[in-house]
């Protein structure tokens, strides 16, 4: 009883990890132009489809050369796919999201164009990939550890570990730093920003790289997770991760954290020791709860209209 | 007499409808293609009081759907058919005719009495947050029914065409076809009069300026609820007779992705439109039944000109890349929806003569 | 001439709020635009600092030159850490969600003049307003209007520039802290700073500033010193109440 | 109208896409068959037939409208498919109401055809496939405890799933299913319903799940410690399993319609062209379909010259089909029960994955 | 008895007393104003009476009643009105719409009325219509009555405001710095409307305000406060020449 609990408790650390790394990103563009970017989810998808391609380019699978040991091919990946991903997130951003920026258009609006820009990724990756699944490789072979009675993976330890790691470093970005004063600031107030002579579009710029950088780590260490990735693979988990990131308190980084691992808990509990149906029934009713009680999620501040 | 128009186009039209449906010179496949047209309308324009007027992000309407559908189509399938789930009628197949309207707005009663899992906390959640809590009470539905085995759990309910096969047995007409489009009217006249009293415009107010509003006397609680309430109400209406067109309900259905293809009609109508709304269902509506079959030429075209190779196929799969393309292009040039925040008659003033909107 | 608009015609969508106005401002001078409600003044200060519309107006004739050279093409976040040029806008336009400090300091992000120009501004704002060290750890979107006012105007002053526009500073601030301001700014100005003002009072106006333009329905009526003006009939009766 | 249309109702996209693909694959190599000989010979007609191929997005109410499109707006005299028995169950109702025949290759749930006198199937039943897999895990391995991890969601599983239970229970009394876990379609995180398992010291694992859960599954149970035997069920033949499961899956074995590897006589043909055609072996679904199609149109001849009136030849039709009583299909015979529902007797094989990854024919288990 | 009663009302946010002890007696149609320093407390004050924050200690008491506690719509339902230190107009709707629901507290029907347009919904929708007409031809702004306030400028905005305000038929009318933004040309107008709403309508007024001629040339009766606390209150001469108000916030208008 107590092992296999200890055993969910490690479960739920691995599943919360993806919700928080996914929820960072939502919430990093959040926190800059109000914009729940619904693309996120797909983002990282095509994070992971990124990543795919990169470890089976290192392993030399296309024969273009020798190609690399596992654990050297994530050393490289890592960074690769962050990059790639990076680029597709502010593709999107440059080309269906500023223009609307620029025109000024409620809010809302562009939402509806994140949302369109994922179906698009999604299906348009279904239409060129074809329907059939990837089997993402293993780079590094999975070990199981037997602490008494609880297995542990490698695999687990990295993700929990990256997923702490990518928190604090997006934590001191955000609060300590000049810059990301500067991302709050245009939250709140687009218009006054440049006064402060901070390049607006270079903020926005720089977030949407951080944001989508980690959406795809995400995607890489969660095609290393489960190991069969497909287009659809974002969707979901997209979504629950954004409920989470806004439980927590949407726009603050560690709301977001702390959404995803409580939402991780919740749901493996949950199925550990009810009937997996009631997964969504009892989390929904815990967040609905939450969030009728603290109206701005754990960690938001109500943005107090001065009169 | 020039009031009278648009009830008399009404008319006409059912009537052509009808005559259609009757002879056959409509198919089924259309007039379900229709009928669907038209619970979409439904849809998008209840979820424009929330999304358009009151303006907050409502992503959850497809929820509400659902329990307008259950509702409906179990007690239609307990009162009028024997079926493995309820055993024998409770009333008979001969009643159906008359009750089958008492039946859908029993579901539409259902789900604004849900709709109150979001109004309450609206009272105090606001903007996105308020966006999760509809998401949550979404999902919180669908879960619920999926965890009803008696009527199918997850794999969905069905049994309802027996009761509109029922109908047509006691009276020959195509009942659900009627239905709809009743429905449809009905919806469409309710919502314009509450939006366009001095109590409809307090949800504007909210909108705009709820602080203002509240210190100017508006009972900003009481307008949440009701708007709410309306809204979600509709959206049951919309689910039952859903559920009778299909004849099977699913909580699969009822997903996030239903939500947003509402959203999206909302949207692409412009926030605040009612006539928007309307056109922006028929059209999308439409749009994604022609493109159904649109890609079969297309690919023979492209094949024919080869600019792809004969191997490759445009299947179905490009009609979800298109549909959003095209959509995210129209953001670009219309981005705030096809009529903004106007209704027809600003558009073209002409119209004005035909109908009033105030008093 | 530090700063010269020639000409300028502006419009928001198709209406036009500048009918073609010019005039210019010396390095060292304090210079008012004067005018009714809906003039054009916060327009012209928009058009001066690029800001982009739909808020902000578009130029569609006439230049607005720096120094003799033309920054229509430029960028405001530019114009401000090239030409050392800064707006304390109409409306405060604090940011609600920092506390004071983090607006203040934030206002130096672009600033190269090493951290001790920084701390000297610094404690020049605080000195001048004692409410805003009081307040520096609150959410500035709390603070009573005329706090914010003071916020705006250190803000301005903390961006270091050496041309501050300002569009009615003395919104909202009582009497007392309004005048402590304005002698504030004209030690600054002693100090070689310059100052485009928009202000409501005009007496206050006229008293502070060296030169003035009256601004009525996006054009320029009359222009002169602030004696001038003071004296000037038609400005009496329009604008000093008689 | 020289040509007779059949409609294939089949998820081209979706979940299972490779099962729509194998099926569609099938039918155009049957299709350029007949059309190559000249066509089909109807009474003292020949036609062209035409496939019509109609996305079910592998959700249940699309199959629905998918099945109301093909019968009235495309004006097929019969239909193929659905394949799942999650869209197979409500797209029956509907061509049942429609009075149009319906052949379902793949759905071995019970209610498809379930009093509905114009739906037909091609494959064996959960009630005959859940006591194969329990006999055989008790038999193969011995087995006094069994785990199942199902998708409760969907018609296919939750059946087998219940069946199997029932079975392996009677065998081994009462309470020999350890852990009866459940899941909901799209998840991929299994580790707290493995947990479960793990600990519940079940000997074998059974898990009807399609081609893509499966890997997920079984590479979890491994990193959470269960080294039993996972048993498998007639939906991992289908689509590309080796390539998503790679090792993890060798030497598991599982119950399905037929077997590739080792066939001979029409089947060996079959594989074979399949095989030059579309570079890869026939997985059962594909076979099932091409047994199907051929079915309905044998009955389509054997109803005599069409009326060139849909209703009346549909009706033919569906006469004609439950008038077949034996039926040789490359997936093996099968025979109709003279009464009752359409569903075929029919033999099912236990299939061992080989170190290769090739499916090898292990048993043959035969009501 | 006083109209306005408010007793020892205290409000802290957080550690800081933004108001304390705040006592004030306000007659029938009196013409009062409340001035003070930069973060006195003063729009604190209007948020309390008006029932937008509610006071952590004290009593409100409005034509004998108490109102503390009671929700904004409550207490403007009871006859008081206020305008915002910034303009708070609903900017997307017409000027006549701003004015039409600010009638919410006397709507007079339900949902279930104005759904079937029975003949008690038509008349009250008319008779809000003609009143709304009305207050704004009475400040001169009929001719904008169809036109949005977003395209008005400042001064007219808030012309509109305090017809908004007006329009709820108030027995107070609160107003903070209605002359904020106003060019000096302008705020002589506002001076005479004031006085004219005032002796029309016969309601009690009171004011925060920064501009000394405003407040000066209309009130009766001044109450100044600093830090929440009270520091001051009479007539205006006596407030002009009291040094502690110069001290802490007249000062000198020497530049
Ligand atoms: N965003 C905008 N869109 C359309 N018209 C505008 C906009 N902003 C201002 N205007 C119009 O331009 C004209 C000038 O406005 P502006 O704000 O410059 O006047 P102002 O002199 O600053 O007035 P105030 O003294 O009230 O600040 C006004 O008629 C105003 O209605
Ligand atoms: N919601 C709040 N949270 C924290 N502090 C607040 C809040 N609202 C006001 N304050 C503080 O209370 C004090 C009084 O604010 P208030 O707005 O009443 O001042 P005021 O007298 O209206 O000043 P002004 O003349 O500038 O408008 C200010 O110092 C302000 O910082
Ligand atoms: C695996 C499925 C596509 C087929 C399975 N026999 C079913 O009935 O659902
Ligand atoms: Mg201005
Ligand atoms: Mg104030």
């Amino acid at each position: 009883m107590l092992q296999s609990f200890l055993q969910n408790i490690l479960n739920a650390l691995q599943w919360g990890s993806f919700y928080s790394l996914i929820a960072l990103g939502y919430c990093l563009v959040y926190g800059v132009l109000l914009l729940i970017n619904f693309a996120h989810g797909d983002i990282f998808m095509v994070g992971a489809y990124i990543a795919f391609y990169c470890c089976m380019f290192l392993l030399g699978k296309f024969g273009v050369f020798a190609g690399l040991p596992g654990w050297m091919v994530l050393a490289v990946a890592v960074p690769l796919t962050m990059v790639l991903t990076a680029v597709v997130g502010v593709t999107l951003e440059r080309i269906a999201y500023r223009p609307l920026r620029r025109k000024g258009v409620n809010r809302l609006y562009v939402v509806i164009t994140a949302l369109m820009c994922g179906l698009i990724l999604e299906n348009g990756n279904l239409a060129l990939l074809g329907a059939s699944r990837k089997s993402f490789p293993t780079l590094v072979p999975i070990k199981v550890f037997e602490i008494f009675g609880v297995t542990v993976t490698n695999i687990k330890l990295m993700v929990i570990g990256v997923a702490i790691l990518s928190f604090l470093l997006l934590h001191f970005i955000v609060t300590r730093t000049k810059i990301g004063m500067a991302m709050r600031a245009i939250s709140y107030d687009r218009f006054a920003v440049p006064l402060m002579g901070i390049p607006a579009d270079t903020v926005i710029v720089f977030t949407f790289v951080l944001g989508s950088g980690f959406a795809g780590l995400a995607g890489l260490f969660f095609a290393m997770t489960y190991p069969v990735i497909d287009p659809y693979m974002g969707a979901l988990i997209g979504w629950k991760a954004f409920i989470a990131a806004v439980v927590g308190g949407i726009g603050s980084i560690a709301g977001a954290f702390a959404g995803g691992f409580l939402l991780g808990f919740v749901e493996i509990m949950v199925v550990a020791f009810f009937p997996s149906t009631y997964r969504d029934l009892i989390a929904f009713s815990i967040l609905l709860l939450i969030l009728s009680i603290r109206p701005t999620g754990l960690f938001g501040v109500a943005r107090r209209t001065k009169i | 007499m020039q009031r009278l128009t648009v009830p008399a186009l009404l008319a006409c039209l059912f009537g052509v409808l009808l005559w259609a449906a009757g002879t056959g010179a409509l198919n089924v496949y259309w007039q379900s293609v229709l009928m669907f047209m038209g619970v979409n309308i439904i849809l998008a324009t209840s979820l424009n009081i929330i999304n358009g007027n009151m303006g907050e992000f409502s992503c959850g309407h497809a929820g509400f759907m659902a329990v307008g559908a259950y509702v409906s189509s179990l007690l239609s399938v307990a009162l009028f058919t024997k079926s493995q789930v309820f055993g024998e009628p409770l009333i008979g197949p001969a009643a159906a005719v008359w009750l089958f309207p008492l039946v859908l707005i029993a579901g539409a009663l259902a789900a604004s009495l849900v709709g109150l899992l979001v109004a309450i906390p609206s009272f105090k959640t606001r903007g996105d947050y308020l966006a999760i809590i509809t998401i949550a009470a979404a999902y919180i539905v669908k879960s619920t029914i999926e965890n009803i085995g008696a009527i199918g759990g997850a794999r969905g309910f069905m049994g309802m065409s027996a009761v509109m096969s029922a109908m047509n047995e006691t009276i020959n007409l195509p009942w659900i076809l009627i239905w709809v489009f009743v429905g449809t009217v009905f919806s469409v006249w309710l919502i314009r009069r509450f939006i366009y009293s001095t109590f409809g415009k307090g949800v504007d107010a909210i909108c705009q300026d709820e602080i203002a509003a509240e210190i100017m006397s508006v009972n900003t609680d009481r307008v949440k609820l009701v708007a709410f309430m309306v809204s979600c109400g509709l959206a049951g209406l919309a689910g039952g007779l859903f559920a009778h067109i299909l004849g099977y309900v699913n909580p699969g259905t009822f997903t996030i992705l239903k939500s947003t293809e509402i959203m999206v009609m909302v949207y692409l109508g412009g926030m605040g439109s009612l006539s928007g709304s309307v056109l922006a269902a028929i059209l999308m509506t439409l749009l994604i039944e022609y493109l159904r079959d649109a890609f079969g030429f297309l690919n023979t075209f492209l094949h024919y000109i080869s600019v792809i190779p004969d191997s490759y196929e445009v299947t179905q799969v490009w009609k979800w890349v298109v549909i959003p393309l095209l959509l995210v292009l129209l953001m670009q040039f219309r981005p705030e929806g096809i009529m903004g925040r106007r209704e027809l008659a600003d558009v073209f003033p002409g119209l004005r003569k035909f109908y009033k909107f105030k008093g | 001439m530090l700063l010269s608009v020639q000409n300028l015609r502006v419009k928001y969508g198709n209406i036009e709020a500048l009918h073609g106005i010019s005039f210019h401002v010396n390095r060292g001078e304090i210079v008012t635009l004067i005018g009714a409600n809906g003039a054009g003044k916060t327009t012209t200060l928009l058009s001066i600092m690029r800001l982009p519309p739909p808020e902000a107006p578009k130029v569609v004739e006439g230049d607005i030159l720096y120094e003799g050279q033309s920054i229509l093409g430029w960028e405001t976040h530019d114009v401000v850490r090239k030409l050392h040029m800064d707006l304390s806008p109409e409306g405060r336009r604090i940011f609600g969600n920092l506390t004071v400090m983090e607006n203040l300091i934030l206002a130096t992000y672009a600033r190269k003049d090493g951290e001790e120009a920084i701390a000297r501004d610094l404690d020049r704002v605080l000195s001048l307003f004692p409410r805003m060290s009081e307040r520096r750890k609150q959410r500035s979107e709390s603070l009573s209007g005329g706090e914010q006012q003071m916020l705006a105007v250190g803000r301005a002053i903390m961006t270091g520039c050496d041309f501050i526009l300002l569009d009615e500073p003395s919104m909202g601030l009582a009497p007392l802290l309004m005048y402590e301001m304005f002698r504030t700014l004209k030690k600054l100005n002693e100090l070689g700073l310059t100052i485009l003002l928009i202000e409501q009072n005009a007496k206050v106006a006229l008293n502070f500033a060296h030169r003035g333009y009256v601004l009525d329905t996006g054009e320029i009526k009359t222009s002169g010193t602030a004696e001038e003006l003071k004296h000037d009939p038609e400005v009496k009766k329009a604008y000093l109440g008689g | 109208a020289d040509t007779v249309k059949l409609g294939f109702n089949i998820p081209l996209t979706g979940d299972i896409p490779d099962v729509g693909e194998s099926s569609k694959n099938a039918a155009e190599m049957l299709k350029k068959k007949i059309n190559d000989a000249g066509g089909l010979k109807v009474g003292d007609k020949t036609y062209k037939v035409e496939f019509i191929y109609e996305d079910n997005e592998s959700k249940a109410e699309s199959a629905l409208s998918a099945t109301r499109k093909l019968i009235t707006q495309d004006g097929v005299i019969g239909m193929v498919g659905p394949q799942s028995s999650k869209q197979a169950v409500p797209a029956a109702e509907a061509a049942n109401e429609l009075k149009t025949p319906m052949m379902a290759p793949w759905s071995t749930n019970p209610n498809t055809t379930k009093n509905r006198p114009y739906v037909f199937r091609g494959c064996f039943l959960d009630t005959f496939q859940g006591p194969t897999a329990a006999k055989f895990a008790s038999e193969e391995f011995k087995a006094k405890k069994a785990a199942v991890l199902y998708d409760i969601a969907s018609d296919y599983p939750k059946g087998l799933a219940e069946d199997f239970k029932a079975a392996f229970e009677k065998i081994n009394g009462p309470g020999s299913v350890v852990a009866f876990e459940t899941f909901t379609t799209k998840d991929v995180d299994f580790s707290a319903q493995l947990t479960n398992i793990a600990k519940s010291g079940a000997e074998v694992l059974f898990v009807p799940q399609y081609y893509n859960e499966v890997p997920l599954i079984v590479q979890q149970a491994k990193s959470l410690g269960f080294n039993k035997p996972v048993l498998g069920s007639d939906s991992w033949g289908s689509g590309d399993l080796m390539g998503l499961c790679g090792d993890n899956c060798k030497g598991f074995f599982f119950v399905t319609h037929y077997a590739a590897a080792g066939a001979q006589g029409k089947t060996k043909e079959f594989i074979d062209e399949y095989t030059k055609l579309y570079k890869k072996t026939p997985d059962d679904v594909a076979a099932l379909t091409w047994d199907s199609a051929n079915l309905m149109l044998a009955a389509l001849q054997a109803a005599g010259p069409m009326s060139g009136d849909l209703a009346k030849d549909r009706e033919a039709l569906m006469k004609a089909m439950a008038g077949i009583k034996k039926f040789e299909g490359i997936t093996g015979n099968m025979s109709y029960p003279a009464t009752g529902d359409h569903d075929p007797i029919k033999c099912a094989v236990v299939v061992k994955i080989d170190d290769a990854g090739k499916f090898a024919f292990y048993k043959s288990v035969c009501p | 008895m006083a109209l306005l009663d408010v007793k020892e009302m205290t409000q802290y946010f957080g550690g800081l007393c933004a108001v304390s002890e705040f006592t004030v007696a306000l007659e029938q149609g009196q013409m009062a104003a409340l001035i003070g320093p930069n973060g006195a407390g003063k729009t604190t004050v209007f948020n309390l009476v008006s029932g937008f924050y509610k006071p952590t200690r004290g009593e409100i008491i409005f034509d004998g009643q108490s109102i503390k506690g009671l929700k904004p719509h409550q207490v403007t339902s009871r006859g008081i009105a206020r305008t915002f230190q910034n303009i708070r107009l609903w900017f997307e709707m017409t000027v006549l719409d701003n004015i039409r629901i600010a009638q919410h507290h006397a709507l007079g029907y339900g949902l279930f009325d104005c759904f079937l347009r029975t003949p008690r919904y038509m008349q009250r929708e008319r008779d809000i219509e003609d009143h709304a007409m009305e207050v704004l031809s009475r400040l001169g702004l009929a001719e904008v009555a169809s036109e949005l306030p977003k395209n008005l400028p400042y001064g007219v905005q808030r012309l509109v405001e305090i017809a908004r305000a007006l329009s709820i038929k108030p027995k107070l009318l609160m107003l903070d710095e209605p002359a904020a933004g106003l060019n000096s040309a302008d705020v002589e107008g506002l001076i005479k409307l004031i006085g004219d709403i005032h002796r029309d309508y016969g309601i009690a007024i009171w004011m925060i305000e920064h501009q000394m001629d405003v407040v000066m040339s209309l009130c009766s009766w001044i109450k100044v406060i600093d830090f929440g606390a009270t520091i001051a209150e009479g007539t205006p001469e006596a407030i002009q020449n009291n040094p502690d108000v110069i001290k802490a916030y007249l000062g000198d208008d020497t530049i």
